[in-house]
């Protein structure tokens, strides 16, 4: 490369590196190079601010809706015309400028006062949003509770023989002689309509509307008023949407319980299949219904064993009398397994309405009516392993039926339910965990103490902890350096890193040939 | 002066008013607030005028949008979808009235993939989707491509705001709508959702009221207060001019470092004017240069004085004067040794029973555990801190001789 | 969180109610105490030492504009310091790396040196724009404590990472040093190159234990009550989790903050 | 001696200065190399970031601008180094950032593609800016495609001949990792990506904002960081561990820029125990001398 070829390229090398060496030197000492490039870069940047500022804050926030306005009352363009307001803005802004005068020196107090008052105003929103959650998040465990977490009941529903329908926002049961829709939030009815006999299965959802089974007959309910009209069972097609929300699953030949058919299963491809699960003397087998030859979905059956299938959106749920599994629909693979006291009523996996919290957990109900809710796969924020049992509670009344959204779980019999709202999941908590735990809590108080200035006479323990406080300040300012410094420095290594490669070493090779 | 005071007060107390009043109002105004059930309603519909003079009657349903062309932030003409609510006589509007798959012509129609005649009326153009400004010629329009039918730059002759009926206490309650009415849908947790009257269904919990306004001049609120800062500009720039003229006026160094001073401005407006200017000109080249070449090293540099900043101002405070002062030393040390190779060095011989003890990992549990407990300490007293002098300032109960309090 | 819910409504009432409440009482008469925060007596010192030297003072009042408290509780600080120089009669210097703040702390300086009864010290003191680059005027800042050879410096206010380069640029250039801030990141810092450093909410209190105006005072006052309620608050909420552990519906304080 | 070690007392601040400035400005010259402590945020990240099975990708959120180009380049660059090593696709978007970042990120993917013969649009792919978090957030992690319709060059995402990278990428399901890199990346990534919590995230951020992130790992809702310069040359030194000769660590930054940081963090460590020495001496001079 000849030299006029390297200064062509390397000039704004030069430029940056002059720049920076001259900066450096103010470490050395002050001296006049230092200042004259510090005003060039003072002035350059202020230049370049008041442009951009125009630019970018001032004609597209205030000009040009003040221009657009003016237009717009005049008749013209097609802006807002209370755009034309902007000029009192302007006014406004101005009397910054009357700081200059001593005469009329409260104007600008004016405009200084409207600041004033925005930024305290402003203080309210920006504190409290920041700092609740921090004051949540400080109520830590010392130790392990000697109460267990329970879900906490909302309302009652009322009673459904056969397993009603879930379609956000409504639930809609079935029981004697009428269904019933209540809505989801707080409970209360929305429509009721007659049925001509008892209910005799699951109430399922159709592109037309709800269709409840009554023996032979079977009633079509408009979803939105509530009308219903009789018709002639018809038999159920296997694509058969059960349910909205998060269950897809559907039993076809209604009463059986040992197959499942399943929408939207991943299939191993990538695609989203219609699947349907059997429980076989062999074992689980899962086939594609979809596909023409109906192949075998999972590479080779889960050793799970039991009588009952649900579904529980990714997973799929076989209960025996004292063991459930919990297998994961798309892969066959067991994903946890939990010990019984009875063969279940109904099972499903509720999902919580937290997004953070939102671990998936696996409930049972039980003809007594009690429901467990278990760990359905290993949980990573509450550090659960699958399958752990993480509450119990019971209606004291039979469920047929379990389902679930947004963190709350719907149980429902036919004596009634009840709506319950579930606990987020428990932590598992280590010895080190309520350790840290103290020590926190102890800091925090310590720190809080510190900063009391009015309490004129204070006991000698308050003093203690006071001084206890400062300590515990000196601790957190020392660890605030030492994790700064790392960060501070890795700008110097950025600037040197520019020296050396882009600066130094180019033009030794240059020299050097 | 005692009026003069009062007047800048009462400003003062309503300027913060605002900001107090969105946080701590819902946005409805409570009292004049229905709440139920959703079963039924009856569409709004705007009654359009085109540029022809033609009326048209769009009413607002799924796949319906209504928008005006707006600034946005960067001064260029936007649409901005408008909720009904805000809709009022008199604007200019583009209204999207529905979309649709396009299925062909069939005697002279535009049908849909189904079949469906989807006629155009007066006023009404189709456009392909994604396409923005011409509309779409028929005869050389895909068969299966997704198309919308717009009204542009129509005039809002007439609003029809409909009604929405709710099942209140077991009764039936019609709820009319109107300009600034909002319609809110509950939710178990957190603020309700503002939803338009179609996207509810039968059994969500609405609350339809009138609205605070407040929320709705957020973005007015916050671009008045950059503005209204903004627009002091000046003032910074008054004390720049009379700082640097005064020196100009001076002889020796002084006036030549004003002299670069003004000249760099110069240059530095020049940076900034071009920075406009399209990629690949001369002028945007040599805004890029000063940018990237001069004005972002500079800020890198003056960032890594901070390290040597770090070394003195640490070899000189951290002594051991007292016990608080060796404390923080101590664990500013662990801290930054468990950051380097070094940290392994003094403690891995312990092995991994004592892992615990390893420098790495005592500097990480100092800055999960105490440290953390620390900085909440210090959030909470600033918090209060904070809410007590913002108090003083909004109520002026601030006796002190500046803001207005003295003259 | 967009809109307050009724717990976030009653702790702004309660803790708002403290404060105006202890204003009340103190400007009825009441005698309030605060204790001696070890930074500021070291004003008037400082003051001092730079009518010695002959010197101005230097005040910086933060990078944020008004929408920061800190910037709010640093106004209070500057009249303080007005005031003590108007006894001694230095001149002060300001300056800021934000426009909308120029005629803000004009204002400030007019007015306090007015009431002090030394308005002539207001001419000859002045408020300086240096760049919009807070980098940049944090090294403009420390060339002017060697151009004017300002002797005390007072940093007041909210601060980021130039926080050092202004403390470190004042202890090169020989001036006493007094800081205070709130954000806490920035501590460290000034405890390791200033002569006093008023720490975090100590901050907010300054003004109160300077003036010992009654409004002030009864501020603190109620923040403290209010720190008070809150410390309870927490331990309540301590407890609960403890017995009913954390996540149980049944642990209220937790359930009823949660939103 | 107390008396010559007294002198320690008042280093003059310039000799402080110029040893800082050869320490970190030498090992540049050489070439060191330090043996390093992994911390286990670094390693759970490399290893879920190495586990990437080929129907899946890595997306990486790179906000970076010469601003924190000290900390944030060399991460970037290792992860980058990593995957293209490894032949993992990933693509790399910016959210709310400087209208700058894409062209960071773009100069390092090409250096890194030319080095281990990667392809743009089978490979990796950019998709450039977009505003507007948190909401568009959550709308990456529906439909990425739907958020940036083109890329950054300005191909179609929908154009599989050009970009077959995207072919069955869809949402949060086909993301193995979130990599957030930026002076201090946003939580919201935590909540809005995937609600349903399965797509891992992991930051790399500056070495001061890492003190906030310990309380998030600790919960599980983030797998893990690079911590500042340290995190990348920690991460460097994962992959040399697994790969060998095969990673090609010329030009990356993390590993050589920490012989540098250690030494800088030496001479500051050196220095406070020197002063504390030269007060001590002081002390017993200054009795000695009274005596």
């Amino acid at each position: 490369m000849s030299w006029t070829e390297y200064w062509s390229t390397s000039w704004a090398v030069w430029l940056g590196a002059f720049c920076v060496l001259a900066i450096y030197s103010y470490l050395f000492r002050d001296n006049p190079l230092y200042r004259l490039m510090m005003q060039i870069f003072i002035g350059i940047n202020v230049g370049y601010a008041v442009v951009v500022q125009w630019k970018d804050i001032l004609y597209p926030l205030w000009w040009l809706p003040m221009t657009d306005g003016i237009e717009a009352l005049l008749g013209r363009g097609q802006g807002s015309p209370y755009g034309a307001l902007w000029v009192l803005v302007g006014c406004l802004g101005l009397l910054w400028y009357f700081q200059l005068s001593r005469r009329y020196l409260w104007l600008s107090r004016i405009v200084i006062g409207i600041t004033v008052g925005i930024g305290a105003g402003f203080t309210f929103k920006s504190l409290f949003g920041q700092n609740i959650p921090q004051v949540v998040d400080s109520f830590r465990p010392l130790g392990p509770s000697a109460i267990a977490v329970q879900p906490r009941p909302l309302f009652p529903l009322p009673a459904s023989s056969v397993p009603p329908l879930l379609d956000e926002p409504l639930l809609v049961l079935a029981a004697g002689r009428q269904a019933l829709a209540v809505e989801t939030l707080e409970g209360r009815e929305v429509w009721r309509c007659p049925l001509p006999a008892e209910p005799s299965a699951r109430l399922r959802s159709t592109p037309e509307g709800i269709v409840v089974p009554c023996g032979d007959k079977e009633v079509l309910i408009n979803r939105d008023t509530g009308r219903g009209t009789v018709r002639a069972r018809r038999p159920v097609p296997p694509t058969l949407r059960g349910q909205t929300g998060l269950e897809s699953g559907w039993q076809p030949d209604g009463g059986r319980q040992d197959v499942l058919v399943k929408q939207g299963v991943v299939s191993p491809d990538g695609r989203e299949i219609l699947a349907s699960y059997r429980m076989e003397p062999s074992g689980l087998a899962a086939m594609s219904v979809s596909d023409v030859d109906g192949r075998t979905l999972w590479p080779q059956a889960p050793p799970v064993a039991g009588s009952k299938l649900f579904d529980g959106s990714r997973y799929l749920l076989v209960a025996g009398d004292r063991e459930a599994f919990c297998v994961d629909a798309s892969l066959g693979t067991v994903v946890s397994r939990v010990p019984l006291p009875a063969s279940p009523n109904w099972m499903a996996v509720a999902r919580m309405a937290d997004p953070v919290h939102d671990q998936a957990t696996l409930l049972a109900a039980f003809p007594s009516g009690e429901i467990l809710g278990f760990a359905a796969a290993e949980h990573r924020v509450s550090r659960q392993t699958a399958g752990a049992l993480l509450w119990r509670t019971s209606l004291r009344k039979p469920v047929v039926w379990l389902g679930s959204s947004g963190g709350v779980l719907f149980a429902v019999g036919p004596e009634g339910g009840s709506a319950l709202e579930l606990p987020n999941v428990p932590k598992a908590l280590g010895a080190s965990d309520y350790w840290d735990n103290w020590v926190f809590v102890v800091t925090l108080v310590c720190v809080m103490s510190y900063f009391f200035f009015s309490f004129r006479s204070e006991p000698r323990a308050v003093t203690g902890v006071r001084r206890m406080g400062r300590w515990l300040l000196m601790l957190g300012f020392g660890a605030f350096f030492g994790n700064t410094v790392m960060s501070r420095m890795s700008f110097l290594l950025d600037r040197l890193m520019f020296l050396v490669d882009e600066w130094i070493k180019p033009f030794f090779q240059q020299l050097l040939g | 002066m005692a009026a003069r005071r009062r007047f800048i007060a009462i400003l003062t107390f309503l300027a913060g008013l605002y900001f107090l009043l969105e946080f701590v109002l819902p946005p409805t105004v409570p009292g004049r607030t229905s709440r139920g059930i959703y079963l039924s309603h009856d569409p709004t519909v705007v009654r359009l005028r085109t540029g022809a003079g033609d009326f048209v009657d769009v009413a607002v349903r799924p796949g319906v949008e209504l928008s005006m062309m707006v600034r946005d932030p960067t001064g260029k003409l936007q649409a901005k979808v408008q909720r009904t609510r805000e809709v009022s006589v008199g604007e200019t509007l583009t209204a999207r009235t529905r979309t649709f798959v396009f299925g062909g012509l069939r005697n002279g129609l535009v049908v849909d993939a189904e079949g469906a005649v989807a006629a155009l009326r007066p006023g009404e153009q189709l456009y392909l989707d994604g396409s923005e400004e011409t509309p779409a010629d028929l005869a050389a329009l895909p068969i299966g491509s997704k198309v919308r039918v717009e009204v542009r730059s129509a005039r809002v002759a007439e609003v029809q705001w409909g009604s929405v009926t709710l099942l209140q206490n077991r009764e039936r309650a019609t709820i009319q709508l109107g300009p600034h009415v909002a319609v809110l849908r509950e939710k178990r947790k957190g603020t309700p959702d503002e939803i338009e009257p179609y996207e509810a269904r039968v059994g969500d919990t609405l609350a339809i009221g009138h609205t605070t306004f407040l929320r709705d001049q957020r973005d007015t609120a916050a671009q008045f207060n950059t503005v209204l800062g903004t627009l002091a500009l000046g003032m910074g720039l008054l004390s720049l001019a009379m700082v640097n003229g005064r020196k100009l006026k001076r002889s020796g160094e002084d006036r030549w470092v004003a002299l670069a001073f003004f000249a760099a401005v110069a240059v530095g407006v020049c940076a900034g004017v071009y920075k406009y200017y399209d990629p690949n000109t001369t002028e945007r080249a040599f805004s890029d240069t000063i940018v990237f070449r001069l004005l972002g090293p500079v800020g890198s540099t003056i960032f890594s004085l901070l390290a040597f900043y770090l070394a003195s101002a640490a070899y000189r405070a951290f002594r051991i004067r007292s016990a608080e002062a060796a404390l923080m030393m101590a664990t500013a040390l662990i801290v930054m040794l468990g950051q380097t190779p070094f940290g392994m060095y003094l403690t891995g011989w312990l092995g991994e029973q004592l892992k615990a003890l390893w420098l790495p990992n005592v500097a990480g549990w100092i800055l999960r555990v105490p440290n953390s407990a620390v900085v909440r300490g210090l959030i909470f007293g600033t918090m209060l801190g904070g809410i007590g002098t913002a108090l003083r300032y909004w109520l002026n109960l601030e006796k002190g001789s500046a803001m207005g309090g003295g003259d | 969180m967009d809109n307050a819910n009724w717990q976030v409504l009653l702790l702004m009432v309660v803790f708002a109610g403290l404060v105006l409440w202890k204003i009340g009482s103190a400007r009825k008469g009441r005698q309030l105490y605060i204790r001696p925060i070890p930074g500021l007596n070291a004003i008037e010192e400082a003051v001092g030492r730079s009518a010695e030297l002959g010197g101005p003072l230097l005040f910086h009042g933060g990078i944020a504009d008004f929408t920061n408290v800190q910037t709010l509780a640093a106004v209070g600080i500057l009249e303080h310091i007005c005031k003590t120089a108007a006894k001694y009669g230095n001149r002060i210097l300001v300056t800021t790396a934000m426009p909308v703040m120029v005629p803000i702390w004009e204002d400030v300086i007019k007015a306090s040196f007015a009431a002090a009864g030394r308005p002539e010290l207001a001419n000859w003191s002045e408020v300086r724009f240096i760049s919009p680059a807070g980098d940049l005027t944090a090294l403009g800042t420390t060339q002017l404590l060697v151009d004017e050879k300002v002797s005390s410096c007072f940093l007041f206010g909210a601060y980021d990472y130039t926080s050092l380069l202004y403390s470190e640029g004042g202890q090169i250039a020989g001036c006493m040093q007094i800081a205070g801030t709130s954000d806490y990141y920035q501590i460290p810092f000034f405890v390791a190159s200033c002569d006093y450093v008023v720490m975090v909410e100590e901050l907010f209190a300054c003004s109160a234990y300077l003036t010992r105006e009654p409004t002030m005072l009864g501020s603190v006052v109620g923040q403290d009550l209010g720190k008070l309620f809150l410390l309870l608050l927490i331990l309540a909420g301590v407890i609960g989790a403890t017995l009913f552990g954390s996540g149980n519906p049944l642990n209220v304080y937790e359930s009823l903050l949660r939103f | 001696m107390w008396g010559w070690l007294a002198r320690l007392d008042r280093v003059p601040r310039q000799t402080i200065y110029l040893l800082m400035f050869v320490a970190c400005g030498l090992p540049f010259f050489l070439d060191v190399r330090l043996p390093l402590y992994v911390w286990p945020e670094t390693r759970a990240v490399f290893e879920v970031t190495d586990s990437t099975p080929p129907n899946k990708v890595v997306l990486i959120c790179s906000n970076w601008v010469q601003g924190s180009q000290g900390e944030n380049w060399p991460q970037y660059e290792a992860l980058v180094s990593h995957l293209m090593l490894r032949g993992i696709k990933f693509v790399v978007i910016a959210v709310d950032s400087d209208p700058l970042a894409p062209q960071f990120s773009e100069r390092i993917n090409e250096r890194q593609a030319a080095k281990y013969g990667r392809e743009y649009g089978k490979d990796w792919v950019n998709l450039g800016m977009v505003r507007g978090a948190p909401l568009i957030m959550a709308s990456i992690g529906r439909n990425i495609k739907s958020v940036f319709p083109r890329d950054y060059r300005g191909n179609s995402t929908n154009d599989a001949s050009k970009l077959p990278i995207l072919q069955g990428v869809t949402g949060a399901a086909d993301f193995q990792i979130l990599w957030a890199i930026e002076y201090q990346p946003s939580l919201d990534w935590m909540v809005w990506l995937d609600p349903a919590g399965r797509v891992p995230v992991a930051f790399g951020s500056a070495g001061i904002v890492t003190t906030s992130w310990y309380p998030y790992i600790s919960s599980g809702q983030m797998k893990g960081m690079m911590a500042g310069i340290r995190g990348a040359a920690e991460y460097e030194s994962l992959v040399r561990e697994k790969y060998g000769s095969r990673y090609d660590q010329e030009g990356l930054r993390g590993g050589r820029l920490l012989v540098p940081l250690a030494f800088g963090h030496l001479v500051i460590i050196a220095f406070i125990l020197l002063g504390n020495l030269g007060m001590v001496a002081k002390r017993r001079a200054g009795k000695g001398g009274s005596r």
